[in-house]
């Protein structure tokens, strides 16, 4: 016996079908702009970007490696902190390409979740590669440590006791991981770069950082060295949330105070 | 002035930081040797908390979602044993789950050693049940409350809970009068408003970490009735429900241990504007 | 052709059926819908911890590799300890009750919870140096921020709401007001953004998920 | 109550791996090098002993005893991720990872519009009216401008300039209030935590290891 009302939409879920119907209407929009070659709009500076290049050139004065690191949890492949992880790891394929460029190495400590690994592996030989140098790729600089946010930290930090840090990217997802390495790095005289978009520890990033990547600027950050033009012009696309959102508040406020439930009205 | 000669203001920026760590660490060991006994005030959301408690019916049922965390422990264990007590004082059924491994430990160690409820005249099976631990997330806590019996067949020793007395008439959400859900990764109070609040208006209190009250704010008082954030609270709550504990020692030291933030930042900042302004002024 | 296919657009399009399936049944709970889904949150748990090895490879590699740069007496020491310690803990694991048993929990509890209790405090050390080294009031936003942390601070130490009572009120506000809305407003922006990487991820335009080969 | 002789031996490992850690503040030092290696060894066997018997449990046990076949296939993709350490065969590891980010991306994208937008939009707009005293209406104002502002400040594609400009400049002054608030839970957390680990050291080492009281 099939039950019809299994198939109706969810009470409740509207206000998401519609924001995710919006969302991807807006993302086609500006994605088949990209793929006509039309002008899109234009990304605002995001400083923590072309400091990652200038880091490297340090770290080979300096002659110290360049570290990168993602968080102990900073492998999350099927949780909603997915695209998190896909956004750090645009910028460490960033990172090994501008490490290739100019001949620095680069350490990478690997997050926790086992399952990452070869993607992790896949985006560095990748990115040497596409700078024409796939011998300078290492496996003994991609290190594992565990999944925990302990051994991973004390790791990290005896690691620029070590190794020595020139320039140190931390981006992705971080707990309470991150303050140990960027304290660690400030220490030994590293250049911080890195940012999270989890809002709750982003405070340490805004206190320890050179250059910091700022909640959703990860993701801007991210698909900026991509340069890739589908990726740049989703980027646009968020914006046009944005300002629904704010419309929707808005629009809210006012209906409120002309006596409309609005309470009512957001449940469905 | 030679350019060699150091000003007092680049004395004070390169001053040795393990300085003022070691006056911190000394700082925090003071009050933990000798109390200082400094008085408490009670904020409101552990007014609240306490409030729903205390205004629960006898007989109530209260379901405890426990998840707590031994390496964290440090910071919680305060509004663990003085929650206990307050449970066992007053007439209510008490459901503990544990959906990580560790609660269980926790639970271990404070129930029939730190907080006996024998003191309190409460009998395991009648009074209170331990279902155990099982490694249930999101969707677990979903069919929890739907039917207690999918999640958990048995309590901890293995006993199939229709063999306990007070669960006889327990099955589901629609049996459970209160939920107070612990927590310890701060995005997990959704777990309680997505699971329990949303669906089934479930009255619930939330106890965490300190660093995760900000997070928990936005949905109190409105979504959760009262939330407990940090050892401060578990402080607090000893105070209010009247059942002194560790809270308060551990609070006293603190008191004092914050001063090494503020001579850092003031440090920092004096040699900061020192250097800058006699520069300003020499030029 | 076919290998580009097998290689690069095969692994894409499962990205896109999986997703728009999880994404179908959130909007229509079908049974059978719900059941796939269901299915693959037991896969993504199993093809995780199957994975599991490869951390045990990657460490004992990075280990061996540093050995053969540094072949001293400490450099032994360090490259044999995390084996010890592995072997130590598959010992107690050995015992009736696998994790659960007596021998395993008193390694956890002393050594693991004694590591982490500890590790947990140390970012206060490193919060009073970055007050003390990187934090610098020359700018409203600095002043902003170290308002905000202080006021809260304040509310959250007995001996400052003792002192002066106010303290206590005006900390709760900023928990309570600025700190949400603030924190507000970057979740929402964040969330976007995630929907976007999302939906890029979905048509295969991720170039993370792309290019790896 | 007197301690046994394995709870005096356990309280002292447990001190020893705490002053390891502890020891890192004064500089880097071999006490420190050695329990970072330690615990490195420790918790990579934690997880390998969790994970396997969370795949006994999720996949072993339901084939065994429920028949249920299909659970072989994520055995096999799991294995397939070992395929990367294979230079030639690497792309076979893209398999699983499509699985677990496809099915990642979709937990996402569900879970975060209602929880991380619409309900941030509703109680926005829901705290200017919670009641009708002039102080919640006036906290409501604020919720409700920091909300706004903070969002502007995040627009990309936009130059800040202008009204715009101002706006961002508000968002960020909201947005650092929030940073300071969580920085200051998060350090009295620490202080917690350092708090309770001296503690620790008091109460049960020197009061109960070394002196015998307590």
């Amino acid at each position: 016996m099939y039950n019809w009302e299994n198939i109706m939409i969810k009470s409740g879920t509207y206000w998401d079908l519609g924001l995710l119907v919006l969302m991807s209407i807006a993302v086609y929009y500006y994605m088949r702009k990209a793929g006509r070659g039309e002008k899109l709009p234009s990304i605002r500076e995001i400083p923590a970007v072309d400091a990652i290049y200038e880091g490297v050139g340090r770290s080979i004065e300096l002659d110290k490696p360049v570290h990168f690191a993602m968080g102990a949890s900073g492998g999350q492949l099927y949780s909603s902190l997915v695209s998190m992880t896909l956004a750090a790891l645009m910028l460490l394929r960033h990172t090994v390409r501008c490490c290739a460029k100019l001949g620095a190495r680069l350490i990478v400590h690997v997050p926790g979740q086992t399952e990452s690994i070869p993607l992790v592996e896949g985006i560095a030989r990748d990115a040497y590669l596409e700078e024409g140098k796939p011998e300078l790729f290492r496996r003994e600089d991609l290190r594992y440590y565990g999944y925990s946010s302990t051994a991973f930290t004390q790791a990290i930090s005896d690691s620029y006791a070590r190794d020595g840090v020139g320039l140190n990217v931390c981006v992705g997802i971080w707990y309470t991981d991150c303050v140990m390495p960027l304290g660690a790095a400030a220490h030994y005289g590293a250049m911080n770069v890195g940012g999270t978009a989890r809002w709750i520890m982003a405070y340490a990033f805004a206190m320890m950082t050179d250059y910091l990547l700022l909640a959703s600027e990860l993701y801007a950050a991210g698909a900026k060295v991509s340069d890739n033009p589908y990726m740049v012009a989703s980027v646009a696309s968020e914006d046009i949330g944005k300002y629904f959102v704010i419309l929707v508040i808005i629009i809210g406020v006012i209906l409120m105070a002309l006596g409309v439930n609005m309470a009512s009205i957001f449940a469905y | 002035m030679s350019m060699s000669e150091k000003t007092i203001w680049d004395k004070i920026a390169e001053l040795d930081i393990r300085w003022i760590y070691l006056l911190t660490i000394i700082l925090i060991v003071i009050p933990v040797v000798r109390p200082l006994g400094i008085p408490i005030l009670v904020s409101e959301p552990v007014k609240d908390f306490y409030k729903t408690i205390d205004e629960l019916p006898p007989g109530s049922v209260v379901a405890v979602s426990f998840r707590g965390s031994l390496g964290l422990l440090d910071e919680q264990e305060a509004q663990f044993i003085a929650l206990w007590k307050i449970l066992f004082q007053r007439d209510l059924k008490v459901i503990f789950y544990s959906p990580t491994a560790d609660g269980e430990i926790i639970l271990d160690m404070h129930l029939g050693k730190k907080v006996r409820p024998e003191d309190y005249g409460k009998k395991y099976g009648i009074d209170y049940v331990r279902l155990g631990y099982a490694p249930i997330g999101e969707p677990g806590e979903a069919a929890f409350a739907l039917d207690i019996r999918s999640v958990f067949p048995t309590d901890y020793k293995g006993t199939p809970l229709d063999e306990i007395p007070m669960m006889k008439n327990i099955n589901s959400w629609k049996d459970i009068d209160l939920l107070i859900f612990q927590y310890t990764s701060c995005t997990d109070v959704e777990i309680a408003i997505r699971q329990w609040v949303v669906p089934y208006n479930m009255p619930v209190l939330t106890m965490t970490l300190g660093c995760c009250g900000p997070m928990a704010a936005p949905y109190y008082p409105k979504m959760i009735k009262g939330f407990l954030s940090g050892s401060i609270a578990g402080a607090e709550l000893e105070i209010i429900g009247g059942v002194p504990g560790p809270g308060a020692a551990m609070t006293d030291a603190k008191n004092l241990g914050i001063f090494g933030l503020i001579v850092s930042l003031i440090l920092g900042n004096l040699a900061y504007w020192g250097r800058r302004l006699s520069k300003e002024g020499g030029e | 052709m076919a290998e580009v296919f097998i290689k690069r657009d095969l692994p894409l399009v499962l990205i896109f059926i999986i997703g728009i399936l999880v994404i179908i049944e959130f909007f229509f709970p079908h049974p059978a819908l719900s059941a796939i889904k269901a299915e693959l949150g037991t896969w993504t748990v199993v093809i995780a911890n199957v994975s599991i090895f490869l951390g045990l490879f990657y460490m004992s590699y990075a280990q061996y590799r540093l050995l053969q740069r540094q072949k001293t007496l400490s450099g032994y020491v360090y490259f044999i300890t995390p084996f010890v310690a592995l072997c130590l803990f598959f010992i107690g694991a050995a015992f009736p009750g696998y994790t659960s048993s007596p021998q395993y929990q008193w390694l956890y509890q002393n050594i693991y919870r004694a590591q982490v209790a500890m590790y947990v405090s140390l970012p206060l050390f490193y919060c009073y140096y970055a007050a003390y080294r990187a934090f610098r009031i020359r700018s409203i936003e600095a002043l902003a921020l170290m308002l905000g942390g202080l006021l809260y601070t304040f509310r959250q130490i007995p001996l400052f709401t003792y002192l002066c009572p106010p303290l206590h009120p005006i900390g709760e506000w900023v928990l309570l007001v600025p700190n949400v809305a603030g924190g507000r407003g970057a979740v929402i922006c964040v969330a976007l953004a995630s929907i976007v990487v999302g939906l890029r991820t979905l048509v295969g335009k991720e170039v993370t998920t792309i290019e790896v080969r | 109550m007197s301690a046994s002789f394995w709870e005096i031996l356990g309280i002292w490992v447990a001190v020893f791996f705490t002053f390891s850690v502890l020891s890192f503040l004064w500089k880097d030092n071999p006490y420190f090098k050695f329990g970072q290696q330690f615990i490195v060894g420790v918790v990579v066997a934690h997880n390998i002993l969790f994970a396997m018997k969370s795949v006994y449990d999720n996949a072993v046990i339901p084939i065994m005893t429920q028949g249920r076949w299909t659970l072989i296939i994520p055995i096999i993709l799991g294995v397939l991720m070992y395929t990367r350490l294979h230079r030639d065969y690497a792309w076979a590891s893209k398999y699983p990872t499509a699985v677990l980010v496809g099915t990642g991306t979709g937990v996402m994208i569900t879970g975060i519009l209602r929880g991380q937008i619409i309900d941030q939009a509703k109680m926005t707009v829901l705290d200017v009216f919670k009641s009708s005293n002039p102080v919640d209406i006036f906290n409501g104002v604020i919720i409700l401008i920091g909300v706004l502002t903070s969002i502007t400040f995040f627009i990309f594609t936009k130059e800040h300039k202008g009204p715009l400009g101002i706006s961002a400049k508000i968002g960020r002054i909201f947005l650092m209030i929030s940073l300071g608030a969580n920085w200051s839970g998060e350090t009295v957390w620490y202080l917690t935590q350092m708090t309770g680990r001296v503690m620790f050291l008091w109460h049960d080492w020197i009061k109960r290891a070394i002196l015998g009281i307590g």
